[in-house]
């Protein structure tokens, strides 16, 4: 059988030219205000600009802040604009708008999903205005990654007062101008002539919205668009993808981190053998090659992907016999739960498919219930004992952990609540120490392993549909290389 | 006496005698149709040496073998496995959720043509009310309401239909209600109720069990289209329906994998259509005229 | 005549009542509700309740469908609790749409298969019958989205000549929408004319052996015009309500195929309502379907009449025969 | 044409020979018509009788070339003017038809296109043979068949009456002014008065235009009237041929014997005409009354007229009164509120559920209200036997339900018995109690109406045209078997007619309606030798009668 691309083509595009994006449709209350938690994605990369973003190792760099540091406590930090930088409207970029932005983000009215993060940490007023282009954060618990919860796509920077309108204008520092926009619909950016690491290739990008995920194949393969985002093709797909002329595969390893979360508070995960029992049941190699055909890495229960710094290399066994007898120990013979799915993302029901069936080895029943994708992340997550679920790689480790297994955070999917976990996270942060830091966020992975509700069988390789004429296509954690993608004749 | 009639006098019969034989072949190869897939659905996990839900990574996608007659999906399951069990859930779904919008679908229309007058009125304008709302926004609604469960799916197909059949069958039960054996049976003073049973519903039959038929072809139908659109079997259930929504988008990789469950559906369908049409026209009910109701 | 039109007029009325009562109640029992929609997994719950009371879905049921009802009656769908614009734009916008596609599906697919009935009937048993009867009989036992995603394989991926989507949403122009709405039409026509073509064929056989068509012939009539004549026009009688219950289903049958085409439409529209919980919205969907519904039912009445004039009977003038039969 | 011999007056119009036709039932053929020949010359006209079922429509449609499909011609022809019509290509076939031999169809209100304007139906029977098909022409033929207000030929054929419609087809029929006119059953659907006046139209057509006619009848009243010969047939052959007057009067073959004989005859005692000698109102019957009932007012809708209006009439015990009356005057009407299925708007029905007991249960209740004695003392026989009985129970059932019902009867046994013995009372075998009513002819099934009604033992029995969609044949046999029954069984019985023969052969005393008013009522014998009003007299005179050969 025909094998999907390694990666995606790169060499020189021809400069100019319009590229035609389909992305899922977003509901009508979609907006390009990035604090809230209705931003359109595919935008804002586009249109706007962070303080600092991150590299494909996991590394915060420099975006609009060209250098940053802190105090010895890691408590206070100090970012440095980049000159001469402009807003599309002309207006030239200041601390004052930075300051603007990130109390933007604090403000409880807008309800931003990064506000959490960030209120744990600072108020808006610990965050000042140095001089015109330095800008300073006074934590009151000292953060050694703290750069890195700015990466965030909530954080993007918008003009000072702007924040009534920004959802439409869509006015930022970014390679593209905003030149039309409907919720839910089209619209259309321009190159931005006057970006600071000089023009994008592409003249133009169109953003159309298509809601079923057969059609936005459909629109590709028909040729009627040059790429599909937020769109993780199937196997088959990626294979139908790559086998028609004028169209193939970009392949983000690792990219898609998938969770069967184990919800802590139910009856039937409180027990930890019960939830080992899971862990040992099933085997992620096995299960990668049945679901993704082998297009990912196997994830082993630890959710630090591969290639990130600080992933703790362990190796978990796959040993049903023991998953039989714990369950027994915790008498629970013959287990049965629902495994909760749905079509929310291409490959949930694959691995819901390939794990319940190597469960039923280990005599652990699990019935798959599929649901309305509409409302799984509404209803069902967090509320059903198991359920498949994902995230993008890409978040820094600290981030990682603190958001998805820290307790109470509002990304803990399973709920899973213990106090030396989120001691070990807090001595980590305030470690100023590179190494010794490095082995508390190791330590606590290991705890994930052994106890937490938390499985992550496997992380797949993301397979974006586009034309065989786009090139230098490069897309990693939420970061989308707007400046340099192209189109060859 | 002299008048003494035997069955072959009675002109009606004699006439319908010739047409009567061409039928029978037609219904017949309908229910064989139908009886061969209830069959094959009942005997399946005999018939194939493979298990339908089984995955096996290292023959996915793979074409027609010797091994595999119609090939592997994607997760290395055989087709042909998953075809010949994939009726069992829409003809599970079809016959309880059909059984359920006739009988009481039929019990309305009987009601409401035994009525007449406001309590007709009554029964008419909700039946039409209920119709008027489109059955997909109907099932989508239902469905997000109580989940998809198997029951749920039947309960709903069946509150969809209620309304279609008890307008055929009010109309079928009018003239009965208007014959003289039912006046007859009100002259002498008897109640509603055993009217309506006694006398009108078996002179419904006909329609009833054409009905019957007609909705089972389109409940199957819609029921494989509630699994394409992902709210009817769930996965690994072979489902037709569900296996065109798992395969289509191989289609031009392994065809095998959608065109199997849609021909199997369509020779059901066929099948089911086929014997309704004999079915009426043996019974004298007009099927085609009703269609869609 | 007119007290009849006024007559079904007024059931109609009812019935949308009833309708919109049975529409309000059961979108109302929908789980979850906009504000947890809108603001998603990271949605807090002060968030959420913020959301709610600033969207004013507190009220009680009974209220919200009282007050729903006048605002229906004067013409106000409501707001929108998703995109905050007036219900009634988003609707008719897509409901437009839709008729775009559903139109010419009807007037092709009413046109196409009552000929196409006739034809069967008129050669009956002979090739042309069996070609017919057999490929309504197929058409009638495969799924419309089979159909829809055939046609965009051959029409639109291996011969590009339709578009296999419509890229722009609800926004879309009618120039952009004119390319796109062929295989949409194509699959409804298909998907539809089956019943009709079968309901004509049978009345139209039963027509041609009924009295009046026997009689017509045996005065020496020329077949073509004992065809049209006395026997379509009597023959469509009993194929108009199928064809009224066929319009009434393309309003709910487009949703597959609008999802298939990314057609801005109200199928596509309604979809996404049921996944937002824009409850106005999926309201104002349904009332207008039952409208398309009653109005429809009444259009095949009225047809009727016209084509039936037993059926004109106005009150007052029964003549002996129509006493004969009702008696 | 050319090649015909030219015309010689003795060569008949019409030339059936041998005729044999068959349909095919599989592989078998079954035979419709055996070997049937006549001739017909222009002027005359020929009777084919018989009961129904017997061939008469397929030999007369055969004239037209046509046979219903599935059929086919086994042997013999059909000669028209000297040309065997079925060998006529299409289009001279076409020319035939409504051309050289029309046909007025067997029920008018089924052979019309409801769609169209009766006008325009007129038009296309002329246009079709290229003739003039103007208005003036159309209203020309109208005033032939005396519809002579233009304004009716502008209406739909439902705007017309049965008679009307009967016209109209007439009309179209004689358009292109044919040899020959085939005339199936031309009056069965008509009432009497009706039925005189098409019958003198289609004389004046003969005379005036010189045609042929084949008429087709099973009513040996109306062939007795017009036709010059008669073919008698059964079960597709021809038992019998000869001029009418001696068929009738002296029927040589068996089956035309019983035919003749079971025709009702009315006897008016030699003087209809005598209607001016003083008809004392007979006084009402001396017999104590079962059954009374006054100013007896019915309304079908509020806004609507009455549909019977002051209804007065008594039935003595024993005694049967008949109600007669053109179709819609109320006659139905009376037996439903009688029965308790039609509310009154005003009257009194008093009704004595028990022999000498005077004053009894008031019958202005409906149905549900009256005492289960009172219901079980009414019963109905209905009109048409083939809608009265449930077609998916048996006899036996349908008989049982009344016995266990009102209790007649409680045992399993004692119930099987009854439904045994009531069958045997009506002449048939106690085996029938397992048939389905599909399994019985016509005759049988009102026997077992009948039966049903007897079953619950009543007082009054109220039979409305209980013998109208029988046969002649059979209906005497019904009408027989009510007879004794009634004397058997000191029945009252409210009987329901528009035959004045046979309500002659049954009724003691006779009620006349016209609009829902009773125009006159007395004495069987008094109302039919001497009626008073103008309106009996018409029904007596309309009344076609075997004998007029
Ligand atoms: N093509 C055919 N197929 C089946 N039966 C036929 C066919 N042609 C004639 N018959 C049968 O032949 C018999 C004679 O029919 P025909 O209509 O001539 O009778 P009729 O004497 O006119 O009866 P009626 O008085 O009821 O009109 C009937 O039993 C009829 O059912
Ligand atoms: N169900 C009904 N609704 C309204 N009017 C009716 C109804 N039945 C009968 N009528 C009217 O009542 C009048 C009397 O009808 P009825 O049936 O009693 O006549 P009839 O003498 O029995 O006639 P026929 O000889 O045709 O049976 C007629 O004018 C008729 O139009
Ligand atoms: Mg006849
Ligand atoms: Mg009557």
């Amino acid at each position: 059988p025909m094998s999907i691309p390694q990666q995606a083509r790169t060499g020189t595009p021809s400069p100019g030219g319009t590229m035609r994006i389909a992305r899922p449709a977003a509901s009508a209350a979609e907006t390009l205000d990035s604090a809230s938690s209705l931003g359109a994605y595919e935008y804002l990369g586009a249109l706007f600009n962070r303080l600092v973003k991150m590299d494909e190792e996991g590394q915060t760099v420099p975006d609009l802040a060209d250098d940053w540091e802190s105090d010895a406590s890691a408590l206070v930090w100090t970012f440095h604009l980049r000159g001469g930088v402009r807003f599309h409207d002309g207006k030239e970029l200041t601390a004052e708008d930075v300051v603007y932005s990130i109390r933007h983000v604090l403000d409880p009215d807008v309800g931003s999903p990064q506000a959490g993060t960030l209120e744990s940490m600072f108020g808006p007023d610990d965050v000042t205005a140095v001089d015109k282009h330095t800008v300073r954060f006074s934590l009151q618990t000292a953060n050694a990654e703290f750069p890195s919860l700015l990466t965030s796509y909530h954080c993007y920077i918008i003009p000072e007062g702007s924040a009534a309108e920004i959802g439409r204008t869509g006015v930022g520092t970014g390679p593209f101008k905003l030149e039309s926009y409907t919720p839910a619909g089209a619209g259309v950016v321009v190159a931005n002539e006057d970006y600071f690491e000089g023009r994008p290739v592409l003249d133009r990008i169109e953003f159309y919205s298509i809601q079923d995920t057969t059609a936005r194949v459909n629109a590709l393969l028909a040729g009627q668009v040059d790429l599909i985002a937020q769109t993780n093709l199937d196997h088959p797909t990626a294979r139908v993808v790559t086998g028609t002329e004028g169209t193939t595969v970009a392949r983000m390893e690792n990219a898609q981190w998938y969770t069967i979360p184990m919800l802590y508070t139910s009856d039937e995960f409180s027990d930890v053998r019960v939830r080992q029992a899971m862990k040992h049941a099933y085997d992620p190699q096995s299960l990668l090659q049945t679901a993704l055909q082998g297009e990912g890495d196997a994830g082993w229960d630890n959710p630090v992907p591969p290639g990130l710094a600080g992933r703790l290399e362990h190796n978990r066994e796959y040993d049903p016999e023991r998953a039989k007898s714990l369950l027994a120990e915790a008498g629970m013979e013959g287990f049965s739960t629902r495994l909760y799915t749905s079509s929310y993302e291409a490959n949930l029901t694959p691995i819901a498919t390939a794990h319940a069936d190597q469960a039923a080895e280990a005599g652990i029943d699990l019935q798959i219930t599929n649901v309305s994708a509409d409302s799984y992340y509404t209803e069902t997550w967090m509320q059903v004992p198991l359920m498949v679920s994902y995230f993008a790689t890409g978040r820094p480790l600290d981030q990682l952990l603190n958001q998805i297994f820290r307790t109470g955070s509002g990304y803990n999917e399973s709920a899973w609540a213990n106090e030396d976990f989120d001691n070990l996270l807090d001595d980590a942060r305030a470690d100023v120490n590179e190494s010794s830091r490095m082995q508390k966020y190791m330590d606590a992975q290991q705890l994930i392993i052994d106890e937490s509700p938390h499985m992550t069988p496997i992380f797949g390789d993301r397979l974006v549909g586009l034309s065989e004429k786009v090139v230098n296509y490069r897309e990693f954690s939420f970061e989308f290389d707007y400046l340099n993608i192209g189109l060859e004749d | 006496m002299s008048t003494e009639a035997t069955p072959q006098q009675d002109p009606q019969s004699t006439v319908a005698k010739k047409p009567r034989r061409r039928l029978l072949t037609t219904t017949g190869v309908g229910l064989v149709m139908v009886g061969l897939t209830v069959l094959i659905a009942v005997l399946s996990p005999w018939l194939t040496p493979y298990s339908a839900t089984a995955t096996n990574a290292h023959i996915a996608l793979m074409g027609p073998s010797a091994e595999h007659w119609l090939g592997t999906d994607q997760y290395g399951r055989d087709v042909l496995t998953r075809t010949l069990e994939g009726g069992r859930y829409a003809l599970l779904v079809a016959f309880l959720s059909t059984t359920i919008a006739v009988v009481i679908g039929t019990l309305i229309g009987a009601v409401a043509a035994y009525a007449e007058g406001w309590l007709d009125e009554i029964i008419s304008r909700v039946m039409d009310a209920v119709l008027s709302v489109p059955a997909v926004l109907a099932m989508l609604l239902i469905v997000t309401v109580f989940g998809q469960g198997l029951w749920v799916i039947v309960l709903a197909v069946a509150v969809v239909y209620v309304p279609a059949v008890a307008r055929v069958v009010r109309g079928a039960a009018r003239p009965v209600a208007n014959s003289g054996y039912v006046t007859a049976a009100r002259a002498r003073g008897e109640r509603g109720l055993p009217i309506i049973i006694r006398e009108i519903l078996p002179n419904v039959r006909d329609t009833v069990m054409v009905e019957f038929a007609m909705r089972a072809s389109w409940v199957i139908l819609l029921v494989s289209t509630l699994s394409f659109l992902g709210f009817g079997a769930n996965p690994p259930t072979p489902d037709w329906g569900l296996m065109v929504e798992e395969n289509r988008t191989a289609l031009t990789v392994a065809p095998l994998g959608t065109v199997a469950p849609i021909v199997s559906l369509a020779i059901l369908v066929v099948g089911v259509n086929l014997a309704a049409d004999g079915l009426a026209k043996r019974m004298g009910v007009d099927r085609a005229a009703r269609a869609a109701g | 005549m007119a007290t009849f039109i006024l007559r079904r007029l007024l059931t109609g009325l009812v019935t949308l009542l009833i309708a919109s009562f049975l529409v309000y109640f059961a979108t109302a029992a929908l789980p979850g509700d906009v504000a947890q929609q809108l603001l998603g997994q990271d949605a807090t719950e002060e968030a959420v309740a913020a959301m709610r009371e600033e969207l004013g879905i507190e009220q009680s049921v009974w209220l919200g469908y009282l007050s729903w009802l006048g605002g229906i009656i004067t013409g106000d769908f409501g707001t929108s609790l998703v995109s905050q614009e007036p219900v009634s734009e988003i609707v008719f916008g897509a409901f437009g749409n839709t008729l775009l596609i559903a139109v010419p599906a009807i007037l092709i697919g009413v046109v196409l298969s009552v000929l196409l009935g006739v034809i069967a009937a008129v050669r009956r048993g002979r090739a042309a019958d069996s070609g017919i009867s057999v490929g309504t009989l197929v058409a009638m036992s495969i799924p419309e989205f089979v159909i829809a995603t055939l046609l965009v394989l051959i029409f639109a991926i291996a011969l590009p000549v339709f578009p296999a989507v419509v890229l722009s949403g609800s926004e879309a122009t009618l120039g952009e929408l004119l390319p796109a709405i062929w295989l949409p039409i194509i699959t409804l026509v298909l998907a539809m004319a089956a019943y009709i073509v079968r309901a004509t064929r049978s009345s139209t056989i039963d027509m041609m052996a009924g009295e009046f068509a026997r009689t017509a012939e045996l005065k020496g009539l020329r077949r073509r015009q004992v065809l049209t004549r006395h026997v379509v026009p009597n023959a469509l009688l009993p194929v108009l309500p199928v064809i009224a219950i066929n319009i009434a289903w393309l309003m709910g049958g487009v949703v597959v195929v609008e999802s298939i085409f990314n057609y801005p439409g109200m199928g596509a529209l309604m979809i996404e309502s049921v996944s937002t919980r824009d409850l106005p919205v999926l309201q104002a969907i349904a009332i207008i379907t039952a409208v398309v519904y009653v109005l429809a039912n009444l259009a095949a009445d009225l047809l009727s009449m016209i084509i039936d004039p037993r059926q004109r009977r106005t009150s007052g003038t029964v003549s002996a025969k129509t006493t004969e039969e009702a008696a | 044409m050319s090649t015909q011999p030219t015309e010689q007056t003795e060569t008949p119009v019409v030339e059936v020979e041998g005729l044999s036709i068959s349909y095919s039932a599989g592989t078998r053929m079954v035979p419709v018509t055996r070997e049937v020949s006549f001739t017909l010359a222009a002027g005359e006209t020929v009777a084919l009788v018989g009961e129904s079922g017997s061939g008469k429509t397929t030999v007369a449609t055969s004239l037209l070339g046509a046979l219903r499909p599935g059929s086919q011609i086994v042997n013999g022809a059909v000669r028209i003017e000297g040309e065997d019509v079925f060998a006529l290509d299409a289009e001279k076939l076409r020319a035939l038809r409504g051309g050289r031999v029309a046909l007025v169809a067997q029920n008018a209100g089924h052979a019309l296109t409801p769609s169209m304007r009766v006008g325009t139906q007129i038009a296309e029977a002329l246009a079709a043979h290229g003739l003039d098909s103007s208005a003036e022409k159309v209203q020309q033929l109208g005033r032939r068949v005396h519809l002579d207000d233009p304004e009716l030929l502008r209406r739909y054929p439902h705007e017309l009456s049965g008679g009307q419609q009967q016209r109209v087809a007439i009309a179209m029929a004689i358009a292109a002014e044919p040899k020959v006119l085939v005339l199936d059953e031309p009056t069965t659907a008509l009432d009497v008065i009706t039925q005189r006046a098409i019958l003198d139209l289609i004389a004046e057509l003969r005379a005036e235009l010189g045609v042929a006619v084949v008429l087709v009848s099973h009513d040996l009243g109306v062939v007795a009237e017009i036709a010059d010969t008669s073919l008698v047939m059964q079960d597709g052959d021809v038992v019998e041929t000869g001029p009418t007057a001696e068929v009738l009067s002296a029927p040589a073959h068996e089956y035309t014997r019983k035919l003749v004989a079971a025709a009702p005859k009315l006897k008016t005692g030699g003087a209809a005409s005598t209607s001016t000698e003083p008809g004392s109102v007979e006084p009402l019957p001396a017999t104590e009354p079962v059954l009374s009932c006054q100013g007896l007012s019915i309304r079908y809708k509020r806004s609507a007229p009455l549909a019977v209006d002051g209804f007065a009439a008594e039935i003595g015990e024993g005694q049967t009164l008949a109600v007669v009356g053109q179709s819609g005057s109320g006659k139905s009407t009376v037996a439903a509120a009688l029965a308790g299925l039609l509310p009154a708007e005003r009257g009194t029905i008093s009704f004595s559920t028990t022999a000498g007991e005077g004053e009894g249960a008031d019958l202005l209740k409906p149905a549900g209200k009256r005492s289960l004695e009172t219901r079980r003392a009414v019963q109905l026989v209905f009109q048409n036997a083939d809608l009265a009985l449930n077609p998916r129970r048996t006899v036996g059932d349908a008989i049982a339900r009344p016995l266990k019902y009102f209790s007649v009867a409680k045992s399993r046994s004692e119930i099987q018995d009854r439904v045994g013995a009531l069958l045997e009372e009506v002449g048939l075998d106690p085996s029938y109690a397992r048939r389905l009513p599909a399994q019985l002819s016509g005759g049988q099934r009102q026997r077992i109406g009948i039966a049903r009604a007897l079953a619950a033992e009543p007082r009054l029995l109220i039979a409305d045209e209980i013998t109208t969609a029988l046969d002649v044949s059979v209906q005497a046999e019904v009408l027989d078997l009510l007879a004794d029954l009634q004397k058997r069984r000191g029945l009252s019985c409210l009987f329901i007619s528009h035959d004045l023969a046979v309500v002659q052969r049954v009724a003691d005393h006779v009620v006349v309606m016209k609009d829902g008013v009773v125009v006159e009522q007395g004495p069987v014998e008094t109302i039919l030798t001497y009626p008073q009003q103008p309106y009996t007299r018409q029904l007596l005179e309309a009344t076609v009668h075997i004998d007029a050969a």
